[in-house]
């Protein structure tokens, strides 16, 4: 691997995509143009006034969480952050159920009682997010816990942002997972920012990676822009854990296209970072190396393309047609019986 | 190695202390259920008041879990097991360490249900060693009282081996996060000090049998003043309550048992019988159960009142080490005595 | 960058936001005294609430501190700054997040200076913005709630501009650590739903003043019924209150300002006068200030009562997300005037 | 230096005393005698039933505490653990301060209110001791934070065991002292065990100080029963530290002699690693060398450890003729006005 560095995008030499599955290859493209174009049209809705809350949004981050959801099986789980759209998507949410979701509609995934921050649906393994910074990760060990204690062969992938590294639930979770091999992965996607704060300012070593040999796992830090890659990656891990060899930190360096948060310009980047980045996009770089690839053509990606655009419309759609949840069922779920 | 009495034979069976009942549930609960395990500091020897004493030998560590000093960690470990189907007790070795995971409690175990809409459950129960007990203000909060307000969680702080034992087995097949919180002074574990009272150590059935959640107990019935009151803090009630009977005044004393979920009309029909209300708690006077209750009288049942609601309670104030001035703030039963007195005089 | 309007000139002081006299009453005592420094997340360009815009410029980096995700770290860390005479102010995004650093707060720092038998003080603010807006369960506690029962701690949650500034400037001057609570639907800031009363933006005087903590604040006088609410509901309840006065109903409406201390004795005294108490606040039913102070009121003026008291907060549950349930389940203005008339037939 | 290993006990060769002034000499083992006479006495009393509370000793610990507080000046502050006499004792807090503190009299260090388990007092730059594991670590930063900002010179030692080092709050205090570049010394007595628990069990990594890397600051693990080779290592780090270069992580292994506390007979040991640290007890060792020197004597020696049993004998009788406080009193301090 060519070396990274944490100020400007290094863009590894790109491997031949001879040795994979075309549908693979479409999944992992269609997945990311999912997200590419739920997120715009969220975005859209925001800026109508048309959508309540607040949004985080992952332009740009596509090609991890892709990249890494596509490494598990359908029955593997992951937990989701903050900015959790992509995640939800990659894992294979609905993205009508998800859209409702937003709106705080009854159809949503989590029945409207979570919204943006809590997105997640159990049946395709995507626990409702957890928007508290670091919270996350050692309840991702307790469920990968689970799946060793009941041999299901099933993994944990935990996502996190690199601002998550420097809490201690983190750390914890980092640890008990060493500690008793559990079938976790720690995938942190690392946009170089928590908010407006640079990773420099936060951690006086470079790469959040280099922590895994504190917990005594292996860790890499790895090109987070191009979905093979990361699949490579996660794949790997995957293998090692489902093998019993415990958990893997995989640190994918990427970048957030626009702000934080909706209100959020995002202009303490310096200008120079940013177009550097944003050559990296990775949609337009995928998209060109599947072109380069003799069995995808211009015409099934175009296609591809637009039937995405007509799974968002009609998401768009149902969340909009769709019910508010009924007043007299604010009470329920607080308690299981 | 510690040695307590581990397992009484059922052929002989004594009377109980508090933490043999609950290791006996404990026992029997994981001889139930494989999906229930334990995990804590130091457990494999017992834990702080050899709650998990002998349990190894009979399950093997994967069930009986010593785990780092993490608790925000094995919280989280345990929620994320939960939400997968196993059914964890975390045993810790002083209730006052939860504070160290309280985000884990409130903002994912409390909520995670219902944000999701219904999508999960988080089968838990948190064993947690309460109160003070001569070890300076870092080990003597009353956790109860801290996470009181907080929905999605139930709370339950037995007082009797018998309770103990059945609102346990009853805590561990919940659904939902059980705080069970036990005074320091009543476990009557070997080497620590246990509360003198006539139901402190006591008969608990062999066969099987459970508590519902969330229902009060009259442990003395009464005619003329209804007292309130769990724990530690029960004992000396009775105590006091025992001494007046012999002078002429009947005190009806209620043991909440659960405080979330809790059983305030228990209460209203006492005050109804009795039209007075003294509530003891252990916690600071300031924001604990006794106040919700108090409010809660004073909002459908003020009617019924004769009198004022006293409440004895800690003054608000850490706790004192020195001996002598953690006696003097902790409610004893000259101040309980004293205020239902005072209160019959109203 | 953001912008907002950071420090209105003297000469023309139009209305200020809440978070306008806050700024104003951190960039004067920051001028005021060098010791006085501001750490937290993204703060050098605002903050969440936009508290602390513009303030690197005139104050450097040195005190105008960008933390890491680290809230149990930094929090330690302004505890220990504290101890060494430096004082702290802890800027957090929401209060919600204040969990993860519970520990830190409740165990060290309220318990500190009593444990070491008065040798050390802890200066230390906490810009806590609490309260539902919107953003789900998460992000939706009523801190204030949680640690309203710790003794050590000083709790503010101030409602107009005019008390913010005064009780921040206190809060600062003041030798103990205190949890300034804001509702988020209060700040004001560029871009946020701010609430509408005739009292959500103010005069601010231009001269110096404070406002001691401790103190309530009748914020309208009335006979009929003593109303009690702080933050967000105090607007919400001063509005019920204004559009009764034209029915003919004189509400007296109290605004407590501070938790902790509580300025109980107004209270007592507006009671005596009215004979009727409802209490107001958006944290959930359960264990908040609210059930304090009834039972501080059943326990010491029951005999002005007339009626039950009764409170309007937010039943027991994490707030959902979507917009229809957050609002059905937190106190509104329908709600409260509901229950002034049903208390007034009572 | 000889290679360390976290399995039993490597004595490293010893140095000459020739370099080091005589009377640092006698200090050191006045306070390492001063510690293990206090601690016997305590459990003492303990036994006889006279004392309250709760004790954790630190009999086998002294050559850790008392060469680190020796590194430092008498302005320089020191957080302590649960197992903090010896650290108080070490750092100059009065024994007889201290004993009546254990009794919970108005004469203690923290008057009565803090106990065993908060001994400290600031005037020697003892911070009354935190019992919650690992939360003392942001303080520590803390005060080193206002000592930077403040240009005092000042540094701030933090003790910590081995079991902390699995703490958030420990975690995020190592990660700002290394961003900011804070005065302090992160300070672990690694006795192998946290009450009954090996670290094997909790850490799969070897040594504690291999995790000053994750943080960017130096770390280094030496053996801990030798209170020069403890001496020197600290002094190093506050000399770093004072000159602006920020935080350093030092592990010293040692061995508790007894339980974890009075009532933990400690039997969870394995016989061998008891023998084998036993052998290394800190007190004795140190002796023998003094002997070996020149500039002191044995009658100088003894003439110390009676001086020493003096002290003790009177911190006893003034704690025990001391009164408790008043009950009045019960309600003061816990505001500052
Ligand atoms: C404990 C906690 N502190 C603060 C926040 C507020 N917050 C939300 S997202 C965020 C930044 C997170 O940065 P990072 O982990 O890098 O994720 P990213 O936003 O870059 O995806 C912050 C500070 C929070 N949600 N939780
Ligand atoms: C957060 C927290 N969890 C648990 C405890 C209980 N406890 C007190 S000391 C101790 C062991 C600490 O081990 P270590 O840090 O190695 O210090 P040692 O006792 O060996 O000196 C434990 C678990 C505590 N005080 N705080
Ligand atoms: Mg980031
Ligand atoms: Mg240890």
């Amino acid at each position: 691997m060519q070396s990274l560095s944490i100020q400007l995008p290094q863009v590894p030499d790109i491997a031949s995509l001879d040795a994979y599955d075309a549908d693979l290859l479409r999944d992992l493209y269609r997945r990311m143009v999912l997200i590419r174009q739920f997120e715009l049209k969220v975005n859209d809705l925001f800026l109508q006034g048309i959508m309540p809350g607040t949004i985080h949004l992952s332009l740009g981050q596509e090609a991890s969480v892709v990249g890494a959801c596509l490494a598990l099986e359908a029955d593997d789980v992951i937990t989701l952050t903050h900015r959790g759209h992509g995640q939800a998507l990659a894992k294979g949410v609905s993205a009508a159920a998800l859209m409702a979701e937003l709106f705080g509609k009854e159809t949503g995934c989590c029945r409207g009682r979570g919204g943006s921050l809590h997105v997640g649906d159990m049946a395709v393994g995507a626990l409702p997010a957890i928007a508290i910074v670091g919270a996350s990760s050692p309840i991702a060990a307790g469920m990968a816990f689970a799946f060793k204690r009941q041999a299901t062969g099933q993994v944990a992938l935990n996502f996190f942002g690199e601002g998550a590294a420097n809490k201690g639930d983190w750390h914890e979770a980092l640890n008990l997972a060493a500690v008793w091999k559990l079938p976790v992965i720690f995938l942190c996607e690392n946009n170089l920012y928590g908010v407006s704060t640079h990773i420099t300012e936060v951690m006086a070593i470079e790469f959040v990676a280099e922590r895994a040999s504190a917990y005594g796992m292996p860790g890499s830090t790895i090109y987070g822009n191009d979905p093979i890659i990361v699949y490579e990656a996660v794949k790997t891990a995957v293998e090692r854990a489902r093998a019993g060899g415990g958990p893997t930190l995989i640190e994918c360096l990427t970048y957030r296209r626009g702000g934080h948060k909706r209100d959020d310009p995002g202009t303490y980047r310096p200008q120079e970072e940013m177009e550097a980045w944003f050559k990296t996009d990775p949609l337009p770089a995928f998209r060109a190396r599947l072109l380069a690839d003799a069995r995808i053509s211009l015409c099934e990606i175009e296609a591809l393309e637009a039937s995405v655009a007509t799974t968002i419309d009609a998401a768009v759609n149902f969340a909009l047609d769709s019910d508010a949840p009924a007043i007299e069922s604010a009470l329920e779920h607080i308690y299981a019986d | 190695m510690l040695t307590d009495n581990a397992a009484p034979a059922q052929s002989a069976r004594c009377e109980l202390t508090v933490v043999q009942a609950l290791r006996e549930a404990l026992r029997e609960e994981m001889r139930r259920d494989e999906l229930v395990f334990v995990l804590g500091e130091d457990i494999r020897i017992g834990g702080s008041f050899l709650f998990t004493l002998g349990l190894v030998e009979e399950f093997g560590l994967e069930r009986v879990l010593n785990t780092p000093i993490s608790e925000a960690g094995f919280v989280g470990l345990a929620i994320g097991a939960a939400i997968q189907g196993l059914r964890p007790i975390i045993d810790f070795q002083y209730g006052d360490f939860i504070f160290t995971a309280f985000d884990q409690i409130i903002q994912q175990c409390a909520k995670l249900r219902y944000m999701s809409g219904g999508q999960i459950s988080i089968p838990l129960v948190f064993q947690l060693p309460t109160g003070a007990s001569g070890r300076g203000a870092q080990h003597a909060n009353s956790v109860e009282s801290v996470f009181y307000g907080i929905p999605g969680l139930k709370i339950v702080t037995p007082a009797t081996p018998y309770d103990a034992k059945g609102l346990f087995k009853s805590a561990v097949r919940d659904n939902n996060p059980v705080l069970f919180c036990v005074h320091k002074h009543l476990y009557g574990s070997k080497g620590r000090k246990l509360a003198e009272s006539s139901i402190s150590r006591g008969h608990v059935p062999a066969d099987e049998y459970l508590i519902p959640l969330g229902k009060a107990d009259i442990k003395k019935p009464g005619s003329d003043i209804t007292l309130v009151a769990n724990g530690l803090m029960l004992h000396l009630s009775l105590n006091v309550a025992e001494a007046l009977e012999g002078e002429g005044l009947s005190v009806e004393v209620v043991d909440p048992r659960c405080l979330a979920p809790f059983d305030t009309q228990l209460v209203i029909d006492s005050v109804v019988k009795t039209s007075r209300l003294v509530i003891v708690e252990e916690g600071s006077e300031q924001g604990g159960w006794g106040a919700q209750l108090a409010a809660d009288i004073a909002g459908q049942a003020i009617g019924y009142l004769d009198a004022p609601i006293l409440r004895v309670a800690t003054p608000n104030t850490p706790i004192p080490f020195s001996p002598v001035l953690e006696n003097a703030v902790i409610p004893d039963e000259a101040r309980i005595r004293k205020t239902i007195l005072e209160l019959m005089e109203m």
